[in-house]
């Protein structure tokens, strides 16, 4: 069989093309156990991105990422202000000082630095921005878990059962998208009354069918998979099917959605608090800082802008990480289209 | 290169040994990654001469498409050229900057994709997508154009041609759009096409008539044929030499009727004895090749094929050069078969 | 054109006529749902007298109006009059809530278009070069660059836009309609939102397709970047980039009440939020209608459009092969 | 080989038709994927199912398996009318009949780990649990030569043909009679291709499967199968034991497909092709009477007029030809 | 244009709107005719004079029978007259169509009108216009939400053709107060073109006609040359609606308007610096009130926890700071402009230790106290309001809703809105019995307040017509709401103005914007 010349080691103790018989493993090669012949897994040097769990490629590439980094930091810090304000301000922020308000940034009165000066009763904006990231990350935060829960739920259902059902839900979405928000929005804080918990409700309200559509969208892809096929040929019933296979296949695509939704949650939190139906005074958040700010932007500017930069961290830390998420998850992005 | 005296061939064989040399590939390697951490293409050599097809034969991630796209200057951006030299008709391919690149590619050079379906711009009409090689490179009229366009897919068999100019990719059958990837790759006359699996997508019946028609204009125009595949059937069809790819190496160089009769390789000869042939025997089990194919650019040291070759020895943790073994026959194996198969 | 025609052909009038029935019934499901709550929520009586006005006044103001009926016959001879494009008349202004809405549409028209057309001009080719510069530093920079757009709110933005251009440098005026440079201040603020949006859709869409077999196919006939661009890649992903549009049109066609109200430009948008606030039913919901048919009728024309755009898109199924 | 002409019917097709309703813009159409197809599957026999793509193969897996919906016709699995059931009886009956999918890519989720994806056939059917449940997988993977550590990972770090043993593994773990096999190594790599087929012999042989193999490949066919079904249109245009139709073929189609299959014998060696005239038509627009007779080289006015029927040549050995007693296309290459 | 075909055809027009808006380019039209809206009234004297008047909203209609809101009247009564003005420094009415007024029985009055009044259409203003527009409010057909002000009124009528009999169903103190808001409308002209035509195209006698409307967005008034009385010196008027109010001062700094009204102090402050600009202000009968609930289950119900309230409120500094001097503090629920206002009450003074006592000897000295609010109202100032309050140990939730809840809230009967509101309250009349009438009298739609002493005290003053007598009847009234405390004067509001410089016009109290008053052009 073998012409060339000299004394040769053979690698394979048996060759291996008779199949039947045990292989022994060389080095780099793969030990066999079982009777069937088997291929090598690839040797793959490790860390390798083909090759990674999507999880682990995913870490490898945010710690790889310093930009992603930077975000996730300005993340944190708004984290930290929403859970333990007290640590970061510098004065209480709902006393009202009427002497010592309009302060310009920097000014000290009666012993305490205003670093970006006083609103309009006299209140530290530094402090108000730190504890109004509590309203105003929990707003962004529920009202996207809520609009994302019930909207994926019913998108996913819609997919599923089809037919009359999942007509019904895509049109009450239709009919959702096709009213005013402002309308949408009013009527609910009208019916509901104003509050955080209703402020989060009615965005939730209104933005639902955003990732009904997506999940719809989703969801119907999934079922045109062959492995969803596989797992009903195995005999796995439809609830099985959906929880195993159909609902991981939406969420990154929902994921998507959330992070955009996340930033235009503050701003519509401030758009409703432009028209005094937001977060109640005197409790702080930024949207209402920047909408009752707005009226001193000849005057004070220091009252819309730092809440307005704040609100830009945020809306740009969520925007680069949802780039960022949907670049390594969903390179198609489906998820925008609808 | 030496031995390119002549101008334009004619007439594809019957120029024999002294036709021009349309491609050579020298020495190429081509690594992914921006370390070149993984070396994909290791020191690639084959040549093509006008009027002949060359079978490029290997399995999926072997780098027979890489070839191919180094070729045609189209590498992905991950991937990038660590040595070698590419010439098509006399030019230099590597390091020629895109804008010289551009004016080659649908000139001199054509290639036929794999799927037709993808490979087609969905959203354009056929005849204006085989008419952008022509507007590219020439300062023909649009009725010149147009009748050029409709001769050729007239030649490539595509019926009613004025009329399915306007139609787009969609609206053909598999074997129509195969046939106008080929027209395509011929509009602009290249001397060198690259047919990178133009026939795995279709049925049998189709990929008859697909491989009869490449055959019929390439060798009506003299055009040398790189054909990529991985079906021994189809090479067996197509094929004047056939070039064995696997893990990144050439392995084996041919003529047809020597990589069939008495492969050298033990890859190339367990290739061909692993399908199931008119006499195999039911019941009794394939001779199969164990393990499993490495993937682009992660193949083992030494010869690639080792850990799945039941001739392997410690020589083969290194690789063999390709050398002669027969005339004509080059094979890169420690212990190849020169005798054809013993089984 | 022939596309254009080929979209509309036959076919495709069943199609619409379906899909026009299906949103005659989500018409009608959000004008019922409007009617039900706007009338539990509030009272216009009570805002249309004056503050000594007693609960006799306000008991004769609601029967004038006819909210002393039960909800169920306003509710019939809401609808009854429907047909007849009959929305009724302006609890406050006294006037039909059509001509209210159909006065202040140029406007909305004007800002709407022009919002989008910056936002095009602006948003698709920032996009292009985001996705095709994405290795490099200018693809990277431009996104946080449209972003600043996608952070502000709208009274904010526009406030500082009035505030540089209108009273600082007086080259642009605050408000008012004289011709074409009012529109620039509102346009770019409206614009800022939706730009952003534009740019992303747009780069993700081009991401994808710039990876596509064809571009490589037209790249091996010599085409080179712009060919490629322009001739190949923008058609392609033209899409999921039209249907944002769609949708930005409708949002913008409903009325964009920030930026409205800090321009104090008369748009539908200003009038919703007044309507609303006053809990004038009729021109709430005449609006309410105006919108919804805006955006199905926005729908309907997306749909269409995919069908121009990718002729394999069948407004009415699937397509044949020959 | 002939005790499986013995042994009973296991899987059978009583005159399945599948009809889809398909919009065009000129309305309503009918494609009819599969035209009225009878089959029997005896057990522990393999039986091949040939054709070109669109030609209703993958159709007929799937309402075997009731994963469509016939338009008439039924399908009984030992004697059981499976077409109609539906839910939890359905979900039992899947545990006699699995399927092995074309793409092993496609068909196993990406984001389950190989243990997830052995055992979900077993989750779903509570046939084990906690460590009884890992013995098993680990058995199934041992079954198919796999090894234990494969456990743990994601398909993504498999190799096709790893993935297909896989798709296996899951398709016995139920221990099932009969095995769909839709194009079961079309999407491997030739070299891997035989280990695939060895396998599952083997698996069949241990474990006492009935195959049902669809694949376009004539020769993998002419390899694995006793008796085969050849597809044109949604139509079973011949059918006989697998010897007899290699050898014999009666049908034009059979013939001319047979000859126009690429073989690894360099073209001066081996016989002229013979080629089909045209395209395989839209099923949308099927060819009055024949439906090969668009592209037959033998086709006569009668082809035309006639739908043939399938009829007996020889014992066992049917097409449905006008001219099958006579027809050979071979003398026209 | 007829206006059953104009409904017809925007009718269509709507429903065709998502296609016209592709295919019909778009131009801003306004209806009637087009102007070029010229902003700059600037330089000196000339004929030609135009002057832009930035006010938060766009007039509700142009009929005078109809709404008279803050942004609807300063409008319209340009473009009529009304049969009295009031005297801009006494505030007294005084003559204007009406030259002279006798009182023949308690209830009967008798104007005698001006003949020499045309109306822009060219007829001559005769008492059965003047009875018409009065009966006209009081046909409840029109359902005028003017009717309250004139619900003691029984008829108008015209025994001559320039007098005017009025006769009140019970003697009136306010009628001739309210006389001034009554603008009057063509009889003739109001019957040929109907309620809605009188919107569209008023047509009165005033020194100005409507030249053309615009959207929802601006009313440009043209002076009238064959206008009775002393020529206005602006030739033409732009109201334009200019609903936030950082943008009306940008108009003003901007120069592309003249005027701007309903400033806020703290943006009146950044004008006076300016050197093209100054702010024009002036106290109004407008009187910023707290309104406390003593009917409903609140704390507020116990008298120690409304005088709480009263002492926890630091009046000086909301007005020093918030309004920022633009207001005057008052003793009442009433203005010092008003009659019958009683002058300062020693309850409202801030003391808040004494607050702090007054909760302690409740037994709770954290009382909650729920504060419904809506956007109508100056956020800071509740927010300074609430602040306060909290200071002494009161606990104040603020809750928004829309105005038109906020309103269905607190006038429900069963006195459920909570414990304390803050309001703003006017009545054109200049009289304690338009406010504290409507806001404390038992069972009014305002009032939470119920005691029947108080309740005779204002209606004896609202039945009287002589002053000694009434002024006592609401010595009597306020002295008993000073001691019960159903609400809480702040302070008396001042309307701001912004204004250029070149503008040459003294605001009076009721804000009547009367643009004949108005001169434009540098100083003299």
């Amino acid at each position: 069989m073998n012409t060339g010349t000299g004394p040769r080691k053979r690698l394979h103790a048996t060759s291996p093309q008779t199949g039947d018989l045990p292989v022994q493993a060389a080095d780099g090669v793969e030990p066999t156990m079982g009777s069937v012949s088997l291929e090598s897994s690839p040797a793959v040097p490790a860390g390798d991105a083909v090759t990674m769990p999507r999880g682990r490629r995913f870490w490898n590439k945010m710690r790889a990422s310093r930009r992603v980094w930077g975000f996730v930091a300005i993340l944190l810090v708004f984290l930290c202000f929403a859970l333990v304000p007290a640590l970061f301000s510098t004065a209480e922020p709902l006393r009202a000082d009427l002497p010592g308000r309009l302060l310009r940034p920097g000014t000290t009165s009666a012993g305490v630095t205003h670093w970006l000066g006083t609103d309009q009763l006299g209140r530290d904006v530094w402090s108000r921005i730190v504890y109004g990231s509590r309203a105003s990350l929990t707003i962004a935060f529920a009202a996207v878990f809520c609009a994302g829960i019930i909207g994926s739920t019913l998108g996913v259902a819609a997919g599923t059962l089809r037919g009359w059902v999942g007509a019904v839900i895509m049109r009450i979405a239709d009919m959702v998208l096709s009213v005013p928000f402002f309308l949408l929005a009013i009527l609910t804080v009208v019916v509901l009354g104003p509050s955080l918990v209703n402020v989060v409700l009615c965005l939730a309200l209104v933005r639902w069918p955003r990732y009904t559509r997506v999940a719809y969208g989703q969801t119907l892809e999934a079922q045109g998979r062959e492995f969803v096929r596989s797992a009903v040929a195995v005999g796995s019933p439809p609830l099985w099917v959906i929880r195993k296979h159909i609902i991981p296949e939406v969420i990154p695509a929902i994921i998507v959605v959330a992070t955009l939704e996340l930033g235009l949650m503050v701003l519509y939190e401030a758009s409703l608090s432009f028209i005094g139906l937001g977060v109640q005074p005197p409790a702080p958040s930024w949207g209402s800082m920047l909408s009752d700010g707005q009226q001193y932007i000849g005057t004070a500017w220091w009252l819309a802008t730092f809440p307005g930069l704040a609100l830009f961290l945020l809306v740009l830390s969520v925007n680069m990480l949802g780039d960022f998420v949907r670049d390594q998850l969903d390179p198609s992005e489906r998820a925008l289209r609808s | 290169m030496p031995e390119q005296a002549e101008g334009v061939v004619a007439d594809g064989r019957s120029a024999g040994e002294a036709r021009e040399e349309v491609l050579r590939v020298e020495g190429l390697s081509v690594a992914f990654g921006r370390a070149s951490e993984r070396v994909a293409l290791h020191d690639v050599s084959l040549s093509l001469r006008a009027g002949e097809v060359v079978a490029l034969v290997g399995e999926s991630g072997c780098g027979k498409s890489l070839t191919a796209l180094s070729v045609m200057g189209l590498l992905p951006p991950e991937a990038h050229v660590l040595a070698g030299s590419i010439t098509v008709c006399g030019k230099e391919i590597i390091g020629t900057p895109e804008r010289l690149l551009r004016r080659y590619r649908g000139s001199a050079m054509g290639m036929i994709f794999q799927d037709a379906m993808v490979a087609l711009n969905p959203l354009q009409a056929v005849g204006r997508q085989i008419d952008e090689a022509l507007r590219i490179h020439t300062n023909l009229g649009r009725g010149q154009r147009r009748d050029k366009v409709i001769a050729l897919l007239d030649a490539v068999g595509v019926p009613d041609p004025t009329n399915r100019l306007r139609q787009l990719p969609h609206q053909f059958s598999g074997g129509l759009r195969q046939r106008i990837m080929i027209a395509m790759a011929l509009i602009g006359e290249p001397r060198l096409i690259i047919a990178d699996e133009p026939t795995t997508a279709l049925d049998v019946t189709i990929q008859a008539q697909i491989l009869e028609v490449l055959k019929d204009v390439t060798q009506a125009r003299g055009t040398a044929v790189l054909f990529i595949t991985h079906d021994m059937g189809v090479v067996a069809e197509v094929a004047d030499r056939v070039v064995v790819m696997y893990g990144g190496h050439v392995i084996e160089s041919a003529d047809v009727v020597e990589t069939f009769s008495t492969p050298a390789h033990p890859y190339t000869d367990a290739l061909l004895h692993s399908v199931p042939r008119t006499d195999s025997v039911r019941g009794v089990d394939l001779p199969a090749i164990p393990g499993s194919v490495p993937a682009p650019g992660a193949a083992p040291a030494g010869c690639p094929f080792h850990p799945r070759c039941s001739d392997a020895t410690q020589e083969c943790l290194t690789m063999p050069p390709l050398e002669q073994v027969l005339p004509d026959h080059d094979v890169a194996c420690w212990h190849p078969h020169t005798s054809g198969r013993s089984r | 054109m022939s596309m254009l025609r080929r979209a509309f052909a036959s076919g495709s009038a069943r199609y619409i006529a379906g899909r026009v029935g299906q949103a005659a019934l989500q018409l009608f499901g959000v004008v019922t749902i409007v009617f039900v709550v706007l009338r539990l929520s509030g009272d216009p009586a009570r805002l249309l007298v004056p503050q000594q006005a007693t609960a006799e006044d306000i008991a004769r103001i609601r029967t004038q109006l006819g909210l002393d009926a039960s909800i169920w016959e306003q509710y019939l001879q809401y609808l009854s009059k429907l047909p007849r494009f009959d929305f009724g008349y302006s609890y406050v202004q006294g006037r039909s809530a059509v001509d209210l809405i159909s006065e202040r549409l140029p406007y909305t028209i004007n800002l709407a278009l022009a919002a989008l057309l910056l936002s095009m001009l602006v948003g698709i080719p920032v996009g292009m070069a985001s996705a095709y510069f994405r290795r490099r530093f200018l693809g990277r920079a431009l996104m946080p660059f449209v972003l600043i757009g996608q952070s502000m709110p709208a009274f904010w933005l526009g406030l500082l836009l009035i505030l540089f251009f209108s009273v600082r440098l007086r080259w642009l005026p605050s408000t008012g309609f004289d011709g074409l440079t009012s529109l620039i201040l509102p346009a770019i603020t409206l614009a800022s939102l939706s730009m952003a949006t534009l740019a992303r859709i747009t780069r993700s869409s081009f991401l994808e397709q710039l990876n596509a077999d064809y571009v490589r196919t037209a790249r091996s006939r010599g085409a080179g970047t712009a060919r490629v661009l322009m001739g190949h890649v923008l058609r392609n992903s033209a899409i999921p980039i039209v249907t944002l549009l769609g949708l930005e049109i409708a949002a913008l066609l409903g009325g964009a009440v920030i930026t409205e109200t800090i321009f104090a430009w008369p748009g539908i948008g200003q009038l919703t939020v007044q309507a609303i606030q006053a809990r004038d039913f009729p021109v709430v919901q005449a609006i309410v209608i105006f919108v919804a048919i805006i955006y199905i009728g926005v729908n309907l024309l997306t749909d269409m459009l995919y069908a121009v755009i990718d002729p394999r898109v069948r407004l009415a199924g699937s397509g044949e092969q020959v | 080989m002939t005790s499986s002409t013995l042994s009973p019917v296991l899987l059978e097709a009583q005159d399945v038709r599948k009809v889809y309703r398909i919009r065009t813009p000129e309305g309503h159409r009918d494609l009819v994927a599969v035209n009225g197809l009878t089959l029997a599957l005896r057990r522990g026999e393999t039986y091949g199912l040939v054709g070109e793509s669109g030609c209703g193969k993958s159709t007929v897996a799937k309402m075997l398996l009731n994963l469509e919906q016939p338009t008439s016709g039924e399908v009984t699995l030992d004697g059981r009318v499976i077409t109609s059931l539906r839910g939890k009886e359905m979900r039992e009956v899947r545990k006699d009949i699995q399927v092995i999918f074309q793409d092993p890519f496609a068909a196993l989720n990406g984001r389950m780990s190989v243990f997830d994806l052995v055992a979900e056939p077993l989750r779903v059917h509570r046939s084990a649990q906690g460590k009884k449940l890992r013995e098993e997988v680990l058995d199934l993977l041992d079954l198919v030569g796999l090894t234990e550590e494969m456990a743990d990972r994601y398909p993504r770090q498999l190799s096709g043909g790893q993935r297909q043993r896989i798709a296996i593994a899951r398709a016995i773990a139920l221990r099932p009679s009969v095995i769909i096999c839709d194009e079961p190594v079309s999407a491997l790599d030739v070299s891997v291709q035989a280990q695939i087929l060895n396998l599952m012999n083997r698996l069949q042989r241990e474990l006492n499967l009935t195959y049902l193999f669809i694949s376009h490949d004539l020769t993998l066919v002419r390899y694995m199968c006793e008796r085969t079904s050849v597809m044109y249109l949604g139509d079973i245009v011949e059918d006989g034991t697998t010897a007899e139709l290699f050898d014999n073929p009666r049908h034009p189609y059979t013939q001319v497909l047979l000859s126009a299959s690429p073989v690894p014998i360099p073209q001066s060696q081996r016989p002229a092709r013979v080629k089909p005239r045209g395209e395989i038509p839209s099923p949308l627009a099927r060819p009055s009477g024949c439906p090969f007779r668009t592209r037959c080289p033998l086709a006569q006015q009668i082809c035309a007029e006639e739908v043939p029927q399938l009829r007996t040549i020889t014992p066992g050995h049917r097409a449905a030809c006008h001219f099958a007693e006579t027809a050979d296309v071979r003398k026209l290459a | 244009m007829s206006k059953n075909s104009a409904r017809r055809r925007s009718a269509t027009a709507l429903a065709l709107a998502p296609i016209l808006a592709l295919l019909a380019g778009c131009s801003m039209g306004s209806s009637g005719s087009s102007n070029s809206t010229d902003g700059n009234g600037g330089s000196a004297g000339g004929a030609q004079q135009t002057l832009t008047i930035d006010s938060p909203d766009y007039p509700s209609t142009l009929d005078p029978g109809l709404q008279y809101d803050g942004s609807t009247y300063p409008v319209y009564r340009n473009i009529y007259d009304q049969l009295l003005r009031r005297d801009p420094d006494s505030l007294e009415p005084v003559a204007w169509i009406a030259t002279s007024w006798e009182q023949s029985s308690p209830t009967t009055w008798q104007f005698k009108l001006r003949d020499d009044v045309k109306f822009s259409d060219g007829s001559a203003l005769t008492a059965r216009d003047a009875a018409f527009s009065l009966n006209r409010i009081l046909d409840k057909d029109l359902g005028s939400p003017q009717f309250a002000n004139f619900s003691a009124v029984k008829q108008a009528s015209a025994p001559e053709d320039h007098l005017l009999v009025v006769e009140t169903k019970a003697p009136s103190a306010t009628l001739l107060s309210y006389l001034t808001t009554l603008s009057i409308v063509s009889e003739t002209y109001a019957k040929k073109v109907g309620k809605a035509g009188l919107n569209e195209k008023p047509m009165g006698s005033g020194a100005y006609t409507l030249e053309s409307t615009r959207a929802g967005s601006e009313v440009t008034l043209a002076r009238r040359d064959t206008y009775w009385g002393k020529k206005p010196s602006i030739s033409k008027v732009i109201f334009r609606a200019v609903p936030n109010l950082a943008t009306r001062v940008a108009d003003l700094q901007s120069g592309r308007a003249q005027l701007v009204t309903t400033l806020a102090a703290d943006q009146a402050n950044q004008l006076k610096s300016s050197t093209a600009n100054k702010v024009l202000a002036v106290p109004t009968e407008r009187v910023a009130y707290l309104g406390l609930n003593v009917l409903g289950n609140t704390p507020t119900k116990d008298l120690k926890v409304r005088q709480a309230v009263a002492a926890a409120i630091n009046y000086e500094s909301l007005i020093k700071n918030l309004v920022g001097g633009y207001a005057k503090p008052v003793g009442a629920v009433l203005t010092p402009l008003a009659f019958g206002y009683p002058g300062k009450a020693a309850n409202f003074a801030y003391d808040p230790a004494k607050a702090k006592a007054l909760l302690a000897e409740t037994g709770n000295p954290n009382p909650v106290l729920n504060f419904p609010a809506s956007p109508a109202y100056n956020a800071q100032l509740l927010q300074a309001i609430q602040s306060d309050l909290e200071a002494v140990g009161f606990k104040v939730n603020i809750t928004n809703t829309d105005q038109a809840t906020y309103l269905k809230k607190v006038q429900s009967p069963a006195h459920d809105w909570g414990s304390i509101r803050f309001g703003r309250w006017s009545c054109s009349c200049l009289d304690a019995d338009g406010v504290i009438y409507p806001l404390f009298h038992t069972g009014t739609v305002w009032s939470s307040y119920s005691n029947k002493d108080f309740d005779k005290a204002v209606e004896a003053g609202r039945t009287n017509i002589d002053p000694a007598v009434r002024k006592d009847a609401y010595n009597t009234a306020f002295s008993i709401l000073n001691r019960d405390l159903p609400g809480i004067g702040l302070y008396q509001e001042s309307a701001i103005y912004g204004a250029s410089k070149d503008l040459q016009w003294k605001p009076d109290a009721v804000e009547s914007l009367y643009v004949d008053e108005m001169t434009l052009g540098g100083k003299g």
